[in-house]
């Protein structure tokens, strides 16, 4: 295992001693679906401190952006969570009402979407949409709120916006779209973001920059940042800590270097070996995670990763025992039987 | 994201349409209405068996009752037997209709989608021309120039109703043309015949078909208002419009049954058309592209 | 705060809707009180009939003369009789014809010329003088436009013209030239087709171009010499008639008419019940039938010159064949027709013209008897095999259906196949005008001259014979009727005619239509003449 | 933008070409003469000869369009030989009951369309969309003329909450002083109330007539509108922004469905002729649509032709203004990306 | 690969602008000279980012889009020269992978139906026979005969596109233009696609003119790299030529930009080391 990183510019690390910003227990959101009940969030824990950076990591399907809404209240219908906890600053969400919840979107929690081509009305200016956005919060002026939006505009990297801060949406690029977007996301100082694979959508030289921007800004304002994403490569640039999650659970969490240096769960390590680096790979055969990942509406009694895991396919007891999450002594939260075999440590 | 395991990650479109019959409770209910509806008009006349045209002068005006279930009309017809006749003429002539148009129009759009260049631009203005025209007001002029009746109403209708398919289903092509499994086809050298019949044809079948409810609804009204107007079905061929217009009168007098029930038919065919084609336009046409004006 | 805002928009959005509603309930409720209140309404005549043209010297149908009548003088007008419930009607004896803008007329000894007295000082309704030459151009354009007023107004007489000349003696003294004496001219001259225009007004609109009648009279009126102006004309929806202050005469009972064209009969029974129409005209028999035991109104009914027929070309097809013509004849149910579609509006008949004309026989003209085995028995006489024959109508006049529905089902009782070929107006009047059809149900709107109704129907060849009756021997009686000045004289022929014609049933009479108004209690005067007027009606 | 909009003008008279061209060719084609229904049936055919001349039948088609056409941009419709008056003329007369009544019914179906589908969008229960469902395939199946003897029985006859078929006013009101001829209008311009009243009571139930079908159809056009635009990114994103529901319907969800909206209503009032052309009798209104369904029986081909141009033109030139406004409303065609 | 390979694709001074009408105001230009040759048996990786005219460009060597001008040669055939039923027979040979699996395969025929289409489409006659190689390269793509009688939307995202692979290559053509074959997968999809891809190059001897935008995609499968900008190539060479010496500074800002990318590089540097995918 070669991935060497050796981080030039350390994330700032999370003090396990200050009481986390927003904690998720045994979060689990169904849809219900007419071929069955699908378990998109199954379970998950964590902890987000103030300015952590998080990685929520995964492929299509595996329940990240579920999560994402789950934690916000806006899974959309058929979808609702249906059980555990998320827990703000010690307020709960889950329960709470749509009013309650409006409260807390935006101002605690700020969201940055995939795709910034769809994300803004485009019958409706830019200026009115991020005052709209201001004054649901604080009770300003449009005048004011039409200022502070400049200034945000400013820090965001629009040039001149007291003039395109009345442009429409389509009179932007993608790029800067997404670079609104985060700006109306802080636009009230939430003490989380969440952002939902905020690049995918984005030309590969843009996506550099916007990523640049969001590191920064939470930087700046101190916001936890929980990234979403399904690229390795940003999430060892950018995030402190990781989840992986796999079918709706989270298998690995740890820390972005602990990952990328030992990763603990099969399926972690498969996805590292999927990373190609272009500035040395070659030309050849690739690793492959042989089969595709499973039905979501069904839940299997044993490990939902056994059929593709070059461990697991063969040990009856991950076909029949699920993994329960355990410690690992790097301090890896793993849910895989055969964990400690791999990295040769168990705490 | 998650909501897309939910929503099936194919195009719906292809689904057999038996599977959604099995769950669709509302949709098998008002489907077999309908056909109870049309097979009763069909054979009605068979299993009710007074001629509609058969007139008594010594019970003219007699409200529904055990001999007459509709009553009778002012020349002692049985209503019941007009409004099986009446509702065959609606039936067949909407039916009619819907098919004539879906055949010219699938062939027009067939032509101007693939040919393109001149050929679209001539049918385009064709289509344009006739469209702006109420269709109505068309089937009428139609009428006035031809012989008023049934043909003559189905001919104007039809002509109304063919550059309705023929708009909708000349876009489906102009888009199947853009689609790479038409391009991936193209590329695997097939002739362009085959493409058209094999690959955009079957794709056009079922919005003809939600096409053709639509048609098949907005004609059957259309239809009863020529000949509420007079220029429809004429005398004494029964036909629920023309049924209607020789019961006005008696509405106000208090024999409702010889204009309600006709209308009522209308009212009940065109609605259980109206929820069908509805519902399977959700089935067929998730995304809601083909939905159609009147 | 947020709430607030919310809370703002809301009722922004829903304020505009709310209010609109709210203003449509407000007007709802406020407005039946505005309604109704006859006191101050103008006399109103409701009449399910549409008008195409209100020039008398052309138009054909009746109510469009009737219409026209109340704008024009005459020189002269039919005298009447009071029946039973106070109607005033007609009557079309020449003898008892009375002076109008005529005060007086001399009649030569030969019977050939008419001299007319008019009124001293008659004006047009705009000032112009009602005079000789008025009188002279008036019926000189009747004569030679070539529409309807021509053949009407010489009684069917063309060949040679009856009317040869007319002379302006001095603008208070006119003569009419015959050419031979006939006395009935003066029933003509007080028909529509006599009205008196203002030839200056005409001339004003362009005049009438060679063979095609002036535009502007279809819809305009040359200014008025009757009883009423016309101020207002929407075609097809309402005219308003006003009090002409320039008429010589007695002025119209009204100072107000409107006239309401309605064609929907709904809306006429409604109105009717309701009161908001003080005469209804053109009703179908089944709802004046309806409304005559209604307490809102009362129905007067008055004999007609309006027979019901089914004419048949008699020069082709089956109906070609007297024997046929004669067993559909025998398989009409008279009585059930009149019962059931005429709902007793009706008299029966079998003849050329219908009873009250003068010179009917009832003898002569009596109704004819159903008798089906007649009827099977003339059909299997006629050696036509399968007959069959084609019915054109016209659905859109009220009860056509009906009784096209009616004679389809009992002539097939006797073996004739009936085809119904419904025709839209214009084509109905087409193609029997030209004579192209085989059988057609007409309601017809007859003249009150027995001869002129001989004439027309009767005389071979002539292009008005759209039946193509022509009977052997007709033509010899047809030239003793022509010379015959008098109706008294005429007498002999006439039966021998109406003999024949019944002999060979020509043409099937179903019934005679009675003239129907429904009025309401408010109406005290009320009156019928062949062409009807309004300025006698009145509360 | 301004040469797609002269584009789309050059289609549309194209278009107009040829909607007249062919009611042209179909009308003459109508069987039956007309200078013979014109002079009636004791005619001469002489008569007959030079009216046909003077009305020039006796031409080649292509010349008679011509010269229709001509005509036409004279502001000369021809003559109407069942009414006797000009058709111009009777357009004048009878267009602005139509208008009055064409407005209203658009402006009930669009808010009745655009409240009660919004209604059913945003509420969260399954009912009203049920509701909805259900009411608009009904009012889209019933019969126009039917419905309209079925108001007029009970509303009108039975419990007298309107008034009678008798048209635009009661008989004895005095109409209001010709300004645009709606007498609503007219009236409110000339301050008398209660002619007002009684004009708008008698529009109400033949316009709640009329925009039945129209409802049905915007109703479920806003709704599939809504449901679409709800499922947008944009709508998450405001939400997520801690918008709460109404206002993010209000804002942004409602606009959408009006913009996309505007096309189909614009064709529904280009299709009011036809849908005042069944009402219109049954309600003893003087509007075209009476006017033209008599014209038809009568084979009066003036009117008709006139009627089915106004059709024409009227489509056309809605369609155009529609499109018009779509791209002013519309902020991605107003204004072009930078 | 030995560059004594002829060249089975040359293009030259390819030229396409969209617009309507024939002034040049209206017309945006689409490729502006664009030329490469392609060698029998190795992979030529077209890169650049979406609007850089890559598609554009394999749409015209399909012959699905008429170029305005340029040279097309293909085995010493000049394609833009070929006349349309040519141009269909021609088509055996050149065979396409589309980046959509959803939708490049018909959803109204099974996945038997579809991959026998191209076989009926150019004459074989014998069902049995047409049978026989269905079977075969579906096994080879890992679809087994009982799935084949399935339609489209039952198979997943990678297996629909090993379809659309068995489709292009039941022919047995001799160049696959691979439009964005993986760019709609999953990572641990991508590479089974990619792996089978590399495979069947080397056992069928197939020449691949592969589209892409991932540049660690484009590198681990191309012998050659010509990366494209705004219409033109604006640099092209061996796979190795291009990123180690990347000379055009829009390559090196496509490099840079490789999330991930910029701090190993550093590290890289700084350790003195490369890390080698041997070790796997």
């Amino acid at each position: 295992m070669s991935h060497a990183s050796l981080p030039l510019l350390s994330p700032r690390p999370a003090s396990p001693d200050e009481a986390p910003v927003l904690a998720v227990r045994g979060l689990r959101t169904d849809f219900e679906a007419r071929t069955g009940t699908v378990h998109a969030v199954r379970d998950v824990t964590f902890d987000v401190r103030k300015g952590q950076r998080l990685a929520i990591v995964g492929e299509s399907g595996s329940g990240k952006s579920a999560l994402a809404m789950s934690l916000v209240g806006l899974v959309p219908p058929p979808g609702r969570v249906v059980g555990g906890s998320i827990s703000l600053n010690g307020k709960e969400l889950v329960g709470l009402d749509d009013n309650g919840m409006s409260q807390v979107r935006g101002r605690d929690i700020g969201l940055v979407f995939q795709d910034p081509m769809a994300a803004l009305d485009p019958l409706r200016t830019i200026g009115s949409q991020f005052v709209e956005t201001i004054r649901v919060h604080q009770d300003v002026s449009v005048r004011t709120a039409r200022k502070m939006a400049c200034e945000l505009l400013a820090e965001v990297g629009v040039n001149d916006p007291a003039r395109r801060i009345a442009d429409y949406p389509h009179q932007y690029s993608g790029g800067m779209r997404q670079r609104v977007l985060i700006a109306m996301a802080i636009a009230n100082d939430p003490a989380v973001v969440i952002a939902d694979e905020p690049t995918t959508a984005l030309d590969v030289t843009t996506q550099a920059q916007v990523l640049d921007l969001l590191a920064k800004i939470c930087d700046e304002r101190g916001n936890a940042l929980i990234m979403i994403t399904h690229n390795l490569g940003i999430v060892e640039e950018l995030c402190d800590s990781v989840n992986v999650m796999y079918a709706g659970r989270f298998v690995e969490s740890t820390s972005a270097r602990s990952l990328f240096e030992t990763p603990a769960h099969p399926y972690s390590q498969a996805l590292l070996d999927c990373v190609i680096d272009p500035a040395t790979t070659r030309r050849g055969a690739m690793p492959a995670i042989p089969g595709s990942p499973p039905d979501l509406s069904v839940d299997e009694p044993g490990c939902p990763f056994a059929p593709r895991c070059p461990i697991g396919r063969n040990e009856p007891r991950c076909a029949t025992e699920r993994p329960e999450p355990r410690t690992l002594s790097t301090g890896a939260v793993v849910r895989c039987h055969f964990a400690s075999d791999i990295t040769g440590g168990e705490a | 994201m998650t909501a897309v395991a939910v929503t099936p990650a194919s195009p719906a479109r292809s689904r057999p349409i038996r599977s959604f019959l099995k769950r669709d409770a509302a949709l098998t209910l008002t489907l077999s209405l309908l056909a109870a509806l049309i097979l009763l008009t069909l054979i009605g006349p068979f299993l009710w068996r007074v001629a509609p045209d058969d007139i008594n002068l010594s019970a003219v005006l007699q409200p529904p009752s055990v001999a007459h279930p509709m009553g009778t009309d002012d020349t002692g017809r049985d209503v019941l037997a007009r409004f099986l006749a009446g509702g065959r003429t609606s039936m067949l002539a909407g039916l009619g209709i819907a098919l004539i148009g879906a055949v010219v129009g699938c062939v027009t759009a067939l032509l101007a989608g693939s040919m393109r260049g001149w050929v679209d631009t001539v049918f385009t203005w064709l289509t344009n021309s006739i469209l702006c025209f109420p269709a109505i007001l068309l089937a009428m002029a139609i009428a006035m120039a031809l012989q008023p009746g049934v043909t003559a109403a189905v001919i104007g209708l039809s002509l109304h109703s063919f550059p309705w398919y023929m708009r909708t289903l000349r876009g489906e092509v102009m888009r199947l043309y853009g689609q790479d499994f038409i391009r991936s086809t193209t590329a695997l050298g097939a002739h362009p015949g085959r493409v058209l019949f094999r690959h955009v044809f079957p794709h056009l079948v079922p919005i003809m078909i939600l096409q053709m409810a639509a048609v098949f609804g907005a004609a059957v009204l259309s239809l009863a208002a020529l000949g509420f107007l007079g220029l429809g079905a004429q005398p004494p061929t029964a036909e629920w419009g023309e049924m209607i217009t020789e019961g006005q009168q008696f509405f106000l007098t208090g024999q409702w049954w010889i204009a309600g029930f006709p209308g009522l038919g209308l009212l009940v065919a065109v609605t259980l058309t109206t929820l069908i084609a509805d519902r399977a336009r959700e089935v067929l046409d998730p995304r809601g592209e083909f939905t159609q004006a009147k | 705060m947020r709430s607030a805002r919310i809370r703002r928009t809301l009722l922004k959005t829903t304020t505009a809707l709310l209010a609109s509603v709210g203003l449509l309930a407000l007007s709802g409720c406020g407005s039946p009180s505005t309604a109704g209140g006859s006191a101050t309404r103008d006399f109103t005549v409701n009449w399910a009939t549409s008008l195409t043209n209100i020039d008398p010297a052309f138009v054909c149908a009746g109510n469009e003369n009737s219409f026209a009548s109340n704008f024009y003088a005459r020189l002269v007008k039919l005298g009447a009789d009071t029946q039973a419930d106070g109607t005033a009607v007609a009557n079309t004896d020449p003898a008892r014809v009375q002076g109008d803008l005529a005060t007086s007329w001399k009649v030569s000894p030969d019977g050939k010329d008419y001299t007319f007295s008019l009124h001293p000082g008659a004006k047009f309704a705009n000032g112009d003088p009602l005079d000789a030459e008025a009188v002279r151009y008036s019926i000189m354009r009747n004569l030679t436009i070539g529409g309807c007023g021509s053949l009407g107004l010489q009684i069917g007489l063309t060949d040679p013209a009856l009317i040869k000349n007319v002379v302006v003696v001095d603008p208070s003294t006119v003569r009419l030239e015959l050419s031979r004496a006939y006395p009935a001219i003066l029933v003509t001259l007080a028909q529509s087709r006599g009205s008196i225009y203002d030839p200056m007004v005409i001339k004003q609109h362009g005049e009438d171009k060679k063979g095609v009648p002036n535009q502007w009279l279809a819809s305009h009126t040359a200014s008025s010499s009757g009883p009423y102006v016309l101020d207002e004309y929407v075609a097809n929806n309402y005219a308003v008639l006003k009090r002409n202050p320039n008429y010589y005469g007695t002025p119209a009972l009204e100072p107000v008419v409107r006239v309401n064209f309605i064609t929907s009969i709904p809306t006429l029974m409604l109105q009717a019940r309701r009161g908001e129409a003080d005469v209804t005209l053109g009703l179908p028999p089944y709802v004046v039938h309806e409304l005559s035991s209604d307490a809102c109104c009362r129905v007067t009914a008055t004999p007609a010159f309006a027979p019901v027929t089914v004419s048949m070309d008699n020069s082709k097809g089956v109906t070609s064949n007297v024997q046929i013509r004669q067993a559909l004849s025998y398989a009409v149910p008279y009585q059930q027709i009149q019962k059931s579609v005429a709902y007793g509006y009706a008299d029966g008949y079998y003849g050329p013209f219908v009873p009250g004309t003068p010179g009917f026989d009832p003898q002569l003209s009596a109704p004819r008897a159903t008798d089906l085995d007649k009827a099977r028995q003339l059909v299997s006489q006629s050696g036509v095999a399968d007959p069959q024959i084609d019915l054109m109508i016209n659905p859109s006049a009220p009860g056509v259906s009906t009784l096209a529905t009616i004679l389809k089902s009992s002539w097939e009782e006797i073996g004739v196949k009936v085809n119904i070929d419904s025709q839209t107006p214009t084509a109905f009047a087409t193609k029997f005008n030209t004579g192209s059809y085989q059988s057609a149900l007409l309601f017809e709107s007859a003249g009150p001259v027995a001869a002129y109704e001989l004439r027309k129907k009767m005389t071979c060849g002539s292009s008005f014979n759209n039946q193509h009756i022509c009977i052997p021997g007709t033509p010899e009686l047809m030239k003793d009727l022509n010379n015959a000045p008098d109706l008294q004289t005429q007498q002999p022929f006439i039966n021998a005619l109406v003999k024949d014609w019944t002999d060979n049933a020509p043409t099937i009479p179903l019934y005679r239509a009675q003239f129907t108004a429904v009025l309401g209690h408010t109406v005290k005067h009320f009156d019928y003449a062949p062409s009807t007027t309004f300025y006698n009606w009145g509360r | 933008m301004l040469s797609t909009i002269l584009k789309k003008l050059g289609v549309s008279v194209a278009t107009i070409f040829g909607a007249s061209l062919f009611a042209f060719i179909l009308l003459r084609k109508v069987p039956g003469d007309p200078a013979r229904a014109i002079a009636g049936d004791t005619a001469t055919p002489e008569t007959i000869a030079a009216l046909r001349k003077s009305m020039g039948l006796d031409e080649n088609i292509l010349v008679q369009y011509g010269k229709y056409m001509e005509s036409i941009f004279r502001g000369d419709f021809g003559f109407s030989y069942s009414t006797g008056t000009p058709v111009g003329t009777l357009l004048s007369q009878r267009l602005p009951a139509t208008l009055e009544l064409g407005l209203l019914s658009v402006i009930i179906a669009i808010g009745a369309a655009v409240l009660t589908a919004g209604m059913a969008v945003y509420s969260r229960r399954r009912w009203p969309d049920k509701a909805l469902r259900i009411s608009s395939s009904l009012a889209m199946g019933s019969p126009p003329f039917w419905i309209a003897l079925l108001a007029l029985m009970v509303l009108s006859i039975q419990f007298g909450i309107f008034p009678g078929p008798e048209g635009r006013l009661s008989p004895g009101v005095i109409k209001p002083p010709a300004v645009t001829g709606l007498f609503t209008i007219d009236s409110l311009l000339a301050g008398q109330w209660a002619t007002f009243g009684n004009a708008l009571w008698h529009l109400v139930l033949p316009a709640a007539v009329v925009a039945l079908g129209p409802f049905a159809f915007l109703s479920r056009l806003y709704r599939n509108q809504l449901r679409g635009t709800l499922r947008e990114t944009f709508v998450t994103v405001a939400r997520s922004h801690g918008l709460r529901r109404f206002p993010v319907f209000n804002r942004h969800v409602a606009p959408h469905g009006l913009l996309s909206l505007l096309p189909a209503a614009s064709l529904l009032f280009a299709d009011l002729l036809a849908g005042s052309l069944l009402v219109e009798k049954v309600f003893g209104w003087p509007g075209v649509g009476s006017m033209t369904a008599d014209a038809i029986i009568q084979k009066d081909f003036a009117v008709v032709q006139a009627v089915l141009l106004l059709a024409a033109i009227l489509y056309v030139v809605v369609t155009l203004l529609a499109d018009v406004l779509m791209a002013a409303a519309d902020p991605r065609t107003r204004v072009g990306a930078r | 690969m030995s560059t004594a390979h002829e060249p089975l694709l040359k293009v030259e001074k390819l030229n396409k602008s969209y617009g309507r009408g024939m002034s040049t105001k209206n017309r945006v230009q689409i490729l502006h000279d664009v030329s490469f040759e392609l060698r029998r048996g190795q992979t030529l990786g077209l890169v650049g980012e979406s609007g850089s005219g890559k598609s554009t460009t394999a749409s015209c060597v399909m012959g699905l889009t008429g170029a305005d001008s340029g040279l097309i040669e293909f085995d010493g055939v000049d394609l833009t020269k070929l006349k349309k039923a040519e141009m269909r027979r021609m088509r055996r040979r050149i065979q396409m992978v589309f980046q959509d699996p959803n939708g490049s395969l018909d959803p109204r025929f099974t996945v038997a139906d579809l991959v026998e289409e191209p076989l009926i489409i150019h004459g074989a006659s014998d069902s049995a026979e047409r049978s026989r190689r269905v079977e075969e390269v579906l096994d080879r793509v890992g679809i087994t005969v009982k799935q084949a009688q399935r339609y489209p939307f039952a198979f997943s995202g990678g297996q629909r596109q090993r379809i659309a692979i068995a489709r292009a290559l039941v022919l047995k053509p001799d160049l696959v233009v691979l439009d964005e074959p993986v760019s709609a997968l999953d990572v641990s999809i991508q590479a089974q696609v990619l792996n089978l891809l590399s495979d069947l190059q080397d056992e069928l001897g197939l020449t691949y003119l592969f589209i892409v935008h991932d540049l660690a995609v484009a590198r681990l499968m191309s012998h050659d790299i010509a990366v494209m900008n705004g219409g033109r190539i604006v640099e092209a060479g061996t796979s190795t030529e291009v990123f180690e010496n990347t000379s055009h500074p829009y390559t090196r800002a496509l490099l840079d930009a490789v999330p991930g990318a910029r701090r190993r590089a550093k590290a890289l540097a700084a350790a003195g080391d490369g890390p080698s995918q041997e070790g796997l």
